[in-house]
């Protein structure tokens, strides 16, 4: 049996592998694609995190409807011929990577130091998991404390549908 | 296993930092803003395990949101491409004044 | 309105302490020069409105013939004249009241307050008493012979009615200057007759030169000026006041020889100075001379630049009290004496010369109030006005006739240069008559009036030498020599102008000599009257040591220093501090002899001297100005161009102050301040450019610099 | 006719109507047709100079406090009215805005061709806004007003100006309101400090008068107020927006910017600076530096304007030797010099008014003010060359003419207390007639040789009219100021009387609440007579711990 932790590293590197793809690839299709597997690694530290709906919905909409319609947008833009001068070299931004990567580094360090390991919360999800159900317990906090925002949610889409579609039309 | 997927969340969110500043296909910044998206997802998640469901409720908005801005993203890119004929954002500088 | 009544009537309160002296009318004697003023000043401005449509179409005005001249040019003929003979009237009138009076405290008549702060006041007041009294009679008695001479002298021009106007204007003001009771008022005066000297100057506006010569007059005559005001806020610093009553009555509180009233005094000498053309500041009144005839007998002869001697005269007790101030100005009138009459020797303008005689015997007013001569100094003022105001009305006559014989030629030759002139004595022998009487007068020729006063000057000084506590004694034995070497030349160059003017023959040419003629009885007459003046005017004031022997006709002339005497409750109380600081008078000359005695001499020496330069100038060979090839050398060119003053001055003062004008103009105000202002604008441009450059419209870089600001928050939260 | 004004209650209401009815004017040239507007502008401000004559009567000249005050409150939360007042001091500052608009409005019949409604509006609500300047008794008030006249003359610099007008209208606002923010701060400062003083929140001139500033608060608020009225007056060497915007404006902005604007500065000076901060005022060091920077202004600005090629430019800078003069004369902080300078203030609105108009007229028959392209005028123009001498010799203060009295008592209070500077400021005399007789000789006098010159015309009836009643005022003032005089010194002993007291009084409390760094001892006012001497050491000492002060 693989051991969690072995599976975490796995994914891990996975995302990372998959995130460094979708900027140094060259033709935008390969960028999606390392995104995809990015994502889905992604998915899977969401199952050891005990995020099982989630994972799900990431698998589902992420990696494949967000995604989809990238690529859709690719193909009908037909982009990917002139990538030589995509990327933007640049010691100073390589740099500032490297700093910010830093920081950012041993922020998250700081905090996961500080007696992160597994919460009270880690527990309480696990209950409601055990009482609803993995989709269940979301749907539980979604519907009841939360329906608001998740109403409004879906003005914002029903809006972002419209806009879309206004800006991406020919003639007004 | 929450430090370590802070740490992992940091690193992705870097990654797609990086890839907004050095690309200039507007498509792969794109992605790389997905890709700083789902970062803070991750971290999301990860505090859940800490403080509770909220953090995975917020993960659902987000991604919402992220369709949201995914579709009228892509729709202003590809307006913006029949404008320009490229999605290089060296080539416009709408933001200017 | 209630003032302008006072003022007709003869003000509200008129202290007449002393005496019985009840004023007629003195506030009219100011009043009515202004009134012809504005009368003139109408006309002239609705004549030259005519002649400026005239001279819009491309012409002049044409003035037609004596009888058809329109009233605007005809008027002034009556008003001008006359406001100046009823003015003379009323101060003669006032006149022979005062001599019926003993008036030992000066009238003050109060009309209005003119300034009133609240701890300054000076009232528009007319003070009336011996000193302005004379100056009244100067003034108004000798510029009503000047305005009657005018009419026959300038009826032919074309700006006549406004000649008038600032003829009156001038003599309002002179007035002004002579009778206001304090010295504020004065300086209203000082500064108004300043003005009109300004105007009257450039009179011929439309000639560059002239109309610069009235600017330059103005101008020097401000630096003067400053000296006064400053005198002026010395005075009221200390006195609290600017009135002569009370600044006088408290005068000798003031520390004797002290440095406040040195100070007080040397300022106001300074706009003496100014005024009356003393070295350094004499180098307007020469180009002076631009300005009509007349105006140079009535303003810079007779009456305007006699101002400074009697602001000394006037402020006797601050003079008696620093007696440093009174050998400076004994010793500025000396060198200004001698200087001028050095260049005068040289000059070939009729004018020229008498502008450098003019300053030369102003330098002997100043010597004799610089002595303490008060009296003195006013006694060869007025004795002045007669015999220059005369010789120069003689010169105007000269040149009137002079200039109609170049006219009616056609000739551009010039009709004041002495070189061209020359027998004129068979054209014009009243002219020639009574100029040589006031030359003889002013070369100081026994019994002509200069004789009296100048001789009276020349002693005082080596008088004043040998005084017991006399503060500077080789110092004024200096004076004294220079003031009698000065007589000297003035013999010589007076004779000189008048040999090289009326005598020999004519140079003005044959056809030309033909429309030499006598000026008309309009300005002969005005010369007489001043001639007669100018041999019996210093017959008013004989001086006691001679009053009885030869020069006196043993007491046939009879009035033994009657000027004196009239003039002793102005001068008492300096002659009072001089007494008590420096006492006596000494009845000697520095080198012996007693006034009698030197007074032979000098008029013996002096006729010697008239009698010689006949003979030295009469032998030469002048030629006209349009032959005359003859190439000054050394000292002479350097006399005939008066020693260069004027052009080191433009050196040394005014190109400097132009280059500094500019300077400051140019880089510090253009350069520097604005410089620095419109700096702080590019600097605000600068920096909007050089952060704009941030602001590239591509995505990228707006989130570069995102990203660096999440890594400044990001690293401060950390540390 | 006291009678008649109190029978139609004048006193309560003419201050209030001073500010509107120009502002109703507004309405009623906006109203008018294009080509009748300037009628109507005139005779609106004719009505209103009128009214404003009354106020001559109206006012009791032996008081020297406020009169006619009204209030309202405006903002009360803050403690802002709207109270108007008038003392010795403005009354002649609005009688000589409402006769200077009248006339700038007449001198602009022919200058302005264009947007002639909006001209007109623009110049009656200057009109306004200077008078609420002038007669505003509360600081806030006072602020809103002084700013409000930016807004008016920065369009008629900016619309109706020569070639440069942006450049010198965008100068001019700039310039005057990076010094009015600086005031505002104090104002701000001083708000602060008489709230907590006086326990509510008030912006009224008479709290503010009584709020307790130490030495080292007085300087700071004294250079900030100082700074804002300096660039106003303009004092050297603050002054280069002056004959940028001069030159630019159209005439009438001139002489409205001449005659009322700059006032505004000296005007600040008396109001607010020496009675608001009293010891600075009586500083030696403070009182040095404005007399230095007067007399420079003085000489400096006269050689300059010596050399100005063009006339405008040159009368522009004159302006700012005149004004040196106002400041001479207020620093001098006596009777004698306060009134001087206020004197000058006058003269100089009415002179330099006037100048700006004869120039304005010369070139709108000429079209250029090159001096050098003049020559021989007064052959062709006797009336104009002869109100143009006038007006220049009350510029060059001639005795007889307005000028001469300002100058004169200016120069004499300023003798009293500095005699040295006095002295070398009473040398601008002289250059004074160094700038401006070559120019009325270039101008008017010499060989008239171009047709062009030639063909100038004289004065026309509408000219005389506007520079009668100038000439006449210039030489009524310099025959018989007394009646402006008489009118001013109570004023003018009341300010001095504040700074004298306050200064004393405000030693005193500060004395008592910080006696160790505060400063300024009580012993300063034992000797109010010598406390200039005393006050001086004392600020000298309490300046230097200043920073101990503020971290207390």
């Amino acid at each position: 049996m693989l051991s969690a932790t072995f599976l975490f590293y796995l994914f891990a590197g996975l995302a990372i592998g998959g995130a460094i793809g979708v900027v140094m690839a060259k033709s935008p299709v390969g960028s999606l694609l390392f995104m995809v597997t990015a994502l889905a690694a992604m998915a899977g530290t969401f199952v050891l995190l005990e995020a099982h709906f989630l994972a799900a919905i990431q698998i589902i909409v992420y990696a494949g409807a967000i995604m989809v319609l990238f690529l859709f947008v690719i193909m009908l833009l037909n982009l990917g011929h002139d990538y030589e001068k995509d990327l933007k070299g640049g010691a100073f931004a390589v740099v500032s990577f490297g700093v910010i990567g830093g920081i950012a580094g041993l922020r998250a360090q700081q905090l996961g130091a500080t007696g992160m390991q597994d919460g009270p919360g880690g527990a309480a999800i696990d209950a409601l998991i055990a009482e609803h159900g993995a989709v269940g317990a979301i749907a539980t906090e979604l519907y009841t404390t939360y329906v608001v925002p998740f109403e409004i949610t879906g003005i914002l889409l029903l809006v972002a549908i419209v806009g879309a579609l206004v800006l991406a039309k020919r003639e007004v | 296993m929450i430090t370590e997927a802070l740490v992992l969340s940091a690193i992705l969110f870097v990654i797609g930092t990086f890839g907004v500043l050095v690309r200039r296909n507007a498509i792969i910044m794109f992605l790389c803003i997905e890709l700083q998206l789902n970062a803070v997802n991750l971290s999301f998640v990860a505090f859940s395990r800490m403080f509770g469901i909220e953090g995975q409720i917020f993960v659902f908005f987000v991604m919402t949101v992220a369709a949201a801005e995914a579709a009228v993203g892509l729709a202003i890119i590809i307006s913006i491409f029949r404008h320009y004929e490229t999605v290089n954002v060296d080539s416009f500088n709408l933001l200017k004044w | 309105m209630a003032s302008l009544a006072a003022l007709v009537q003869g003000g509200g309160q008129a202290a007449t302490e002393g005496g019985h002296f009840e004023p007629f009318f003195p506030g009219l004697v100011v009043l009515l020069p202004l009134l012809g003023f504005l009368a003139n000043g109408y006309l002239a401005l609705q004549h030259a409105r005519a002649s400026a449509d005239a001279v819009r179409g491309g012409s002049e005005l044409d003035l037609g013939d004596a009888a058809s001249r329109p009233a605007t040019h005809t008027l002034p003929t009556w008003i001008g004249p006359g406001v100046m003979a009823v003015a003379f009237l009323i101060t003669l009138v006032n006149f022979t009241r005062m001599l019926g009076a003993h008036l030992e405290e000066p009238v003050v008549i109060h009309y209005w307050t003119w300034i009133a702060t609240g701890t300054f006041t000076v009232d528009a007041a007319l003070q009336l008493d011996q000193l302005s009294m004379i100056m009244m009679m100067v003034i108004t008695g000798v510029g009503t012979l000047i305005h009657v001479f005018s009419v026959g002298y300038m009826k032919e021009d074309p700006g006549y009615p406004r000649y008038f106007a600032y003829l009156n204007l001038f003599v309002f003001f002179m007035l002004v200057l002579v009778m206001g009771s304090s010295y504020a008022l004065m300086f209203v005066g000082w500064e108004g007759v300043g003005l009109c000297s300004y105007l009257l100057i450039g009179y011929w506006f439309s000639d560059r030169e002239k109309a610069d010569a009235g600017k330059k007059a103005f101008i020097v005559n401000r630096i003067g000026d400053v000296g006064f005001l400053i005198a002026m806020f010395l005075l009221f610093k200390n006195f609290g006041s600017v009135d002569f009553v009370p600044v006088f009555h408290d005068a000798e509180t003031l520390v004797y020889g002290g440095g406040l009233v040195t100070a007080i005094t040397l300022f106001f000498f300074v706009g003496a100075i100014g005024k009356s053309a003393q070295m350094p500041l004499y180098v307007w009144l020469p180009d002076a001379m631009a300005g009509p005839t007349p105006v140079s007998a009535l303003i810079h002869a007779a009456t305007m630049v006699t101002a400074g001697v009697y602001l000394v005269a006037r402020s006797s007790v601050l003079f008696a009290l620093a007696p440093l101030s009174s050998a400076v100005v004994a010793g500025i009138g000396v060198l200004t004496a001698l200087f001028a009459a050095t260049i005068a020797l040289k000059q070939n303008d009729i004018k020229k010369v008498l502008a450098y005689s003019t300053v030369s015997q102003l330098g002997y007013m100043f010597v004799g109030v610089g002595v303490g001569a008060y009296a003195a100094g006013v006694f060869h003022l007025m004795t002045h006005a007669f015999f220059k105001a005369l010789l120069f009305m003689g010169s105007g006559a000269v040149i009137h006739s002079m200039h109609e014989a170049y006219h009616a030629t056609h000739n551009h030759e010039d009709p004041q240069d002495m070189r061209n002139m020359g027998g004129l004595k068979a054209f014009m022998p009243i002219t020639w008559v009574t100029m040589w009487i006031a030359t003889l007068a002013i070369a100081g020729i026994w019994p002509f009036a200069g004789f009296f006063s100048k001789d009276e000057i020349i002693w005082y000084a080596g008088a004043w030498a040998g005084a017991e506590n006399a503060p500077y004694p080789g110092l004024y034995t200096v004076y004294w020599i220079l003031a009698l070497a000065a007589a000297m030349l003035t013999a010589f160059y007076m004779t000189r102008m008048m040999v090289m003017t009326f005598h020999g023959a004519n140079r003005t040419g044959d056809e030309e000599s033909k429309h030499l003629h006598e000026a008309p009885a309009v300005m002969w007459v005005p010369l007489a009257i001043l001639a007669v003046l100018s041999i019996f005017g210093g017959w008013i004031n004989v001086p006691e040591a001679l009053q009885s022997g030869w020069a006196g006709l043993g007491g046939v002339l009879p009035m033994s220093e009657w000027l004196h005497h009239w003039l002793e409750p102005i001068t008492a109380q300096a002659h009072h501090v001089q007494e008590v600081n420096l006492g006596q008078y000494s009845y000697y000359a520095p080198f012996g002899g007693g006034e009698a005695m030197w007074a032979a001499i000098s008029t013996v020496a002096a006729a010697i001297v008239v009698a010689l330069s006949i003979r030295i100038v009469g032998g030469r060979t002048v030629v006209a100005v349009k032959d005359d090839t003859t190439e000054l050398t050394g000292f002479a060119k350097v006399l005939y161009n008066k020693y260069y003053v004027d052009e080191l001055y433009d050196r040394i003062i005014v190109q400097p102050i132009v280059r500094a004008s500019r300077f400051c103009w140019k880089v510090i105000d253009a350069g520097i301040i604005d410089g620095a202002v419109n700096a702080v604008g590019w600097v605000s441009k600068g920096t909007g450019w050089v952060v704009s450059m941030f602001q590239t419209g591509t995505v990228n870089t707006y989130a570069f610099i995102l990203t660096v600001g999440v890594l400044f928050v990001l690293g401060a939260s950390l540390f | 006719m006291t009678a008649l004004l109190d029978s139609i209650g004048y006193a309560q209401w003419a201050l209030h109507a001073l500010i509107w009815l120009p502002v109703l004017g507004i309405g009623l040239v906006l109203w008018a047709e294009e080509e009748r507007a300037k009628t109507v502008a005139f005779w609106w401000s004719m009505f209103v100079f009128v009214l404003s004559l009354g106020l001559w009567w109206a006012f009791d000249p032996a008081s020297g406090a406020m009169q006619m005050e009204t209030t309202a409150p405006w903002i009360p939360s803050w403690g802002v009215n709207y109270s108007l007042g008038i003392d010795g001091i403005s009354l002649f500052m609005v009688l000589l805005t409402t006769f200077s608009t009248s006339i700038a409005i007449l001198g602009s019949f022919n200058y302005i061709k264009t947007r002639e409604r909006a001209f007109y509006a623009l110049m009656l609500l200057l009109e306004a806004a200077v008078v609420g300047v002038f007669v505003a008794t509360d600081v806030f008030l006072f602020y809103v007003f002084f700013e409000l006249t930016l807004v008016p003359m920065y369009f008629i610099v900016g619309i109706w100006g020569g070639e440069r007008r942006i450049y010198a209208a965008i100068k001019f606002f700039l310039y005057t309101a990076f010094g009015s923010l600086l005031m505002l701060v104090g104002i701000l400062f001083l708000f602060w400090k008489a709230k907590t003083f006086m326990g509510m929140p008030t912006f009224a001139y008479e709290d503010f008068l009584l709020v307790p500033l130490t030495g080292t608060e007085q300087i700071w608020l004294f250079i900030a107020f100082a700074l804002a009225f300096s660039v106003k007056v303009p004092v050297f060497p603050l002054h280069t927006w002056l004959p940028d915007a001069h030159v630019e404006a159209p005439t009438p902005g001139s002489v409205i910017l001449a005659a009322v604007l700059l006032k505004m500065g000296t005007y600040g000076f008396l109001r607010f600076l020496l009675p608001f901060f009293p010891l600075a005022s009586q500083h030696p060091t403070v009182v040095t530096t404005m007399l230095v920077l007067a007399v420079i202004g003085i000489l400096y600005t006269a050689w300059v304007a010596a050399v100005q090629p063009d006339a405008k430019k040159l009368v522009a800078y004159t302006s700012v030797a005149h004004m040196g003069f106002v400041v001479l004369g207020v620093f001098a902080l006596n009777v004698n010099g306060l009134q001087g300078g206020l004197v000058v203030m006058i003269s100089h609105g009415i002179s330099t008014g006037a100048l700006f108009l004869l120039l304005g007229m010369l070139y709108e028959r000429r079209h250029t003010r090159t001096i050098a392209d003049f020559g021989g005028i007064a052959r062709v123009a006797p009336w104009f060359a002869t109100a143009f001498l006038i007006t220049a010799l009350a510029s060059i203060g001639l005795p007889g003419t307005s000028g001469f009295v300002g100058e004169f008592l200016a120069l004499m209070g300023a003798f009293e207390s500095h005699p040295t500077l006095a002295f070398i400021a009473t040398l601008g005399v002289i250059f004074a007639a160094y700038y401006m007789l070559p120019m009325v000789q270039t101008v008017f006098f010499n060989k008239l040789e171009t047709d062009e010159n030639r063909k100038i015309e004289d004065l026309n009836g509408r000219e005389m009219a506007i520079l009668a009643p100038l000439c006449a005022l210039m030489i009524i003032i310099g025959w018989n100021p007394t009646p402006v005089l008489e009118r001013m010194e109570p004023s003018v002993r009341t300010v001095i009387e504040r700074v004298e007291q306050a200064g004393a009084r405000a030693a005193a409390l500060d004395g008592l609440s910080t006696p160790v760094e505060g400063g300024v001892r009580a012993d300063a006012t034992d000797a109010p007579s010598d406390g200039d001497d005393e006050t001086t050491t004392d600020l000298n000492d309490g300046s230097a711990p200043a920073v101990a002060d503020g971290d207390e």
